[in-house]
């Protein structure tokens, strides 16, 4: 076991599949000779040349669509969009070439890029540096969506998604590459479907993912405080949802929160609520509640930013609103 | 090329405009629905382009990708015919199963790589399939067939700089046919000549070509191929042509001039071949007469059989071929909560 | 009062506006020599004029950004993108500089655009032309967007919209272009915000939009015959969505069904649901139902179309299940 | 050009570079946020092409947009540095009141129509505000500085077409500093002169200049505004540059070597000019540390102040500026159900 940071724990799973298999590839600005904006390719251009760690002009739409040409003939890229903002360019190619290539050929084809981007707002990175968008992805039929929480997914899925033969978004988050956590020396996968119970509890389940997963657990910890037991799932996979592990959970704890870092109309928190009132209904002793970001473009100001965002207090509220003591 | 190979051009551009105009006859009695793109015209293009190819050979055929007017290439890349015109059929027994119709032609067993509807789509995976064949090492290359209209998209542009920056294997072939839908090129592009959007602003080797005559259009795929073989890097070929039918079935052609159409139906490139091939004696009236029944009945006893008879998808496999239908659960789980 | 197809509505709506505003042109491929897919720009360029009915070329990301850089300098210019499939090629404009140049700086400015694109499925149009996407717009601070069910809102908004401040997104619908309405021969005006109720009842409300209203309409009379009674909402807008409408209605019918042509995922039934959870959940007396596509890129094969898409009796059958008659 | 003119714009220069080092400084006090992009190094293209665009008349102005780094491009057109300043401070009285920062400032009265982070995204809307122009019929023009990795975007290709064909009113200035963050342009670029990406391809008129040296830019820069603005459409204009900084604040510049950056040192636009200023006598060395000493105070005492004292933005105005705030009925609603 060491401890890695998030960046780490990426570069890892790329450098480990690159070296077991040379159709494996890098791709994406800046990744190469100046190491990625985050580190999370560092060393690799120098270690795998530049047929492999490939530096691409400032083109989303066709560097994406070029991983995908060559996805089609066997090769596993994996390719970095810079933020999540700049992957609305590449949407097209991401939403109507690679999800739907497998379906209209008939299963005569598959598209095994994977396309890691950060989403999330960090510090007054202002309107077009902080969206999350998460949204646009998990709604396409023909994509697999996940958001890793911290180092010990964000290899393990890394390598889960090189390894798969679908289209595969890993959402990352700017503010988790320096987070840090132990994993094992030796190598490890973790799957990429399934949601994940990170705490046990029995009063009221908190749900997150990727970032919010951490306000839930902060939450968690000051609803403990108040003599509230809370039970944390972090969903992993957007696209597909593990519905049953939630809906297990709702039926012990009967009350629901869902934090997600985006605007609430048609999000994540949308989608799981109504998921609830497909699966277990009748369970639900409270409204669920959904704590998201107000329905604005990310202010620069520090100040307007902090209140257009959720934080573990927000979680909290929501949890003792949905509990009816406030 | 010898007499018969020339012979052979000849039925297959004879098979392939009949092909075409029976589809639209199946179309009108509602056998096939959705939009259909007819090749009637353009037949040189495809033909003379992918004879110089590697075709026919199945997997080690060279990768070849298009827009939504792509049954004639699918099929001169090596796809059954009757599979084709099953798919447009949407049975089962089409070469994607139904599940893709006359815009998404595929057959990855001979390395046609789609027809693909969003306009200028292609390029970039045009480049992937080249980086693929590069990177394999083997001495494949990618060709890629778009339109004028095509070109104004900025995945042109995006592609063209990184195929040359990366040198693959790429041969762009660019069917100029004068329109996107109703708008002439002259109105939508600041230099309508397509090969010279390429050499300065990419530094890449191109040039442009009569596209109605199959011999011309041999010999400058030829060259355009053994560039780009050879590992010199991508190539941009374009050739003049012009299609007959409209741009889809809803297409009135209020936008140009029946003069302008019977200029280029004299440069019909069914006739202009039949022509040259029967002033060399090649072969006669009647040989030709010969060939177009021959074509007909196959296309009837054969191809619309197939189709006609091919079962229909069953709605219980609706949800087939979404995401890998046999996923490895190391990789997919779900993770197991205890 | 004269009846008037759904194409000619909008065109209409051009007409009077382009003979009112010099300001207001029109933009998009094929709309002005060969008229529009749709028809919905034809005559125009005969009348106005090819600066102000602009043939593009094949570029929707830079066309948009065009009309865009335009409107903030006053002009009016309504975007035809032939059909929602492509705009995914124009999103980053729309959703990173139309929806965001207001805030961003700080009020200065306004992007008074409209763009119109029908999605839907029609015939067998295959996985990459029937998309329906309205998620992708109505999840976007900064943008409203809106869904006329027929002729006397395709006219009466598109008015409403030229004259906004705002970006709007008119979502039309491949399959109602030739659809027929009696509309009134003088000018008049549809509001863009408010959902209506084209149908009171008691027993369920039935929400559709654009097309499904006339899902949820068919519905209802099915329902009728079966002795309930069924209230059906129109959303009009789906951002922002009009909750008090739907609160009263759920308040007094309480129960309900949302039809929508998308498939699941983070769509506008999601929203809906969620949003009925947080004003009345305590009003419904059922698990509210969605009805909605399969999850699936859409099929060419007619039968597995059908298959894939909601139609009326699929509504018809989500009321009977949430009432508890199957 | 008289001698006061040329003091005039020395001193602009060294303004602006002293405002973005000043900037860095408040950075690391962190009072600054976000992403912050300098332009120390770059000074004579936005100085020398703005001085011969119509600026500082409100209005009246050339429209201006550009990129994220956009500090000094929106002062030179007429916005107040202080308002800057305090937009950079997240302050209500900066010029987007807080909500844009480093990346977005707008200054709407003086036509400086926004720096945008989306590379490549301004193309389009200069070309837009170019057709609003010519569709007005005033002789205004819009001006869009965009740099050498911008232009791999697609919106690039599409944009410089329908510029052409439309034949707007548009001046594209490439600032081409040789990178696009750690990326060297040959690395990136099948066409490193950037000007030969639009000749051929768009028949677009371009040249390619010194851009350290503001005479130079400056002749430039008036030969391509003439042109423009007497009607004979679009014009791409190349200056060949530097920035003296990494590319944001996190960069290490690992990517260039320290002999590249001495090389270009020697010809920081701010010493050539006053080498020149100081040969022909216009000032001596004791005027211009007085200038300098001069800004110095102006920027802390003036500047720093406004933006430190400016007020924050009210945390209840958070939904503010998101729609039109006052909307017409008529035409918003809602539809009242009765
Ligand atoms: C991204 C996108 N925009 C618009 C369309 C609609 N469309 C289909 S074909 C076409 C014209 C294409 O012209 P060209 O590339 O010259 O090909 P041709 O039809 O002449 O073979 C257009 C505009 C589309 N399918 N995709
Ligand atoms: C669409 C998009 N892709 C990527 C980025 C990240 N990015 C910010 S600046 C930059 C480099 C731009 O280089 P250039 O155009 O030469 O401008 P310079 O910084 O040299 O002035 C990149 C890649 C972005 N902001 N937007
Ligand atoms: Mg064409
Ligand atoms: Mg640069």
């Amino acid at each position: 076991m060491a401890e890695l940071a998030y960046w780490e724990a990426i570069r890892r799973a790329h450098d480990e599949e690159m070296a077991r298999d040379k159709m494996v590839i890098a791709m994406g600005e800046d990744i190469g000779v100046a190491g990625g904006t985050y580190k999370a390719t560092s060393g690799l251009y120098e270690k795998y040349g530049e047929e492999r760690v490939i530096d691409t002009p400032i083109s989303e739409n066709s560097y994406t669509g070029i991983g995908i040409g060559a996805a089609m003939i066997g090769m596993r890229p994996v390719i970095e969009i810079m933020s999540i903002n700049f992957a609305l360019l590449a949407l097209d190619t991401i939403v109507n070439a690679a999800a739907k290539i497998r379906y209209m050929s008939g299963g005569q084809l598959e598209v095994p890029i994977v396309v890691r981007t950060p989403g999330g707002t960090a510090h007054q990175l202002a309107a077009q540096h902080s969206a999350r968008l998460a949204r646009m992805f998990m709604s396409t039929s023909g994509l697999r969506v996940v958001t890793p929480r911290g180092p010990l997914d964000a290899y393990g899925m890394l390598k889960s998604a090189i390894r798969s033969n679908d289209p595969v978004i890993i959402i990352e988050h700017e503010q988790m590459y320096n987070m840090k956590e132990e994993i094992p020396d030796e190598e490890y996968f973790r799957p990429l479907e399934g949601a994940e119970i990170v705490r046990e509890g029995s009063d009221i389940t908190l749900i997150g993912y990727n970032y919010s997963v951490h306000l839930c657990l902060e939450a968690a910890k000051k609803l403990e405080a108040d003599g509230i037991s809370a039970e944390v799932i972090d969903l992993r996979s957007l696209k597909p949802i593990d519905r049953e592990t939630i809906r297990k959970s709702v039926e012990k704890t009967h009350n629901v929160v869902i934090a997600e870092e985006d605007e609430a109309p048609v999000g994540v928190g949308s989608e799981i609520i109504t998921g609830i009132n497909e699966d277990c209904f009748f369970a639900l002793d409270s409204q669920p509640v959904r704590v998201h970001a107000a329905d604005v473009p990310v202010p620069y100001n520090a100040t307007l930013e902090k209140a257009a965002i959720p934080n573990a207090d927000d979680v909290y509220q929501g949890a003792l609103k949905a509990l009816g003591k406030i | 090329m010898d007499n018969a190979d020339k012979k052979r051009l000849l039925r297959e551009m004879i098979f392939y405009r009949r092909f075409e105009e029976r589809t639209f006859e199946a179309y009108m009695e509602r056998k096939i629905g959705g939009f259909l793109h007819l090749y009637s015209g353009q037949e040189a293009v495809a033909t003379g382009v992918l004879e110089m190819a590697v075709t026919g050979q199945g997997k080690d055929n060279d990768y070849v990708i298009t827009g939504y007017r792509d049954h004639i290439h699918a099929i001169k890349t090596g796809a059954s015919p009757s599979e084709v015109m099953a798919e447009l059929y949407g049975k089962e027994n089409g070469c994607c199963k139904g599940r893709g119709g006359s815009m998404h032609i595929f057959d990855a067993s001979q390395n046609f790589m789609g027809g693909y509807a969003l306009v200028g789509q292609p390029f970039p995976l045009a480049a992937g399939l080249a980086m693929g064949c590069k990177h394999k090492g083997t001495d494949q290359i990618a060709i890629c067939f778009l339109g004028d209209g095509a070109n104004n998209q900025g995945t042109f542009h995006e592609t063209m700089n990184m195929a040359k920056i990366w040198n693959l294997p790429v041969l762009f072939v660019c069917e100029n046919n004068g329109y996107a839908i109703g708008t002439h090129i002259n109105r939508s592009t600041a230099q309508p000549d397509q090969y010279k959007r390429v050499d300065t602003a990419y530094c890449m080797e191109s040039s442009q070509h009569d596209g109605m005559d199959i011999d011309n259009v041999m010999a400058a795929a030829k060259e355009a191929i053994d560039y780009v073989r050879s590992g010199k890097g991508p190539y941009f070929l374009e050739l003049m042509t012009y299609r007959f039918r409209g741009h889809s079935m809803s297409d009135s052609k209020g936008y140009r001039t029946r003069e302008e159409e019977k200029e280029w139906e004299k440069r019909d490139p069914i006739k202009l071949y039949s022509d040259k091939l029967l002033k060399a004696k090649v072969l006669t009236e009647a040989d030709i007469k010969a060939m177009e029944k021959e074509i007909d009945d196959e296309i009837e006893n054969v191809i619309i059989k197939f189709a006609e008879e091919g079962p229909e998808p069953k709605v219980e496999d609706l949800n087939k071929y979404v995401l890998d239908d046999n996923p490895d659960p190391r990789w997919i789980g779900p993770l197991q909560n205890n």
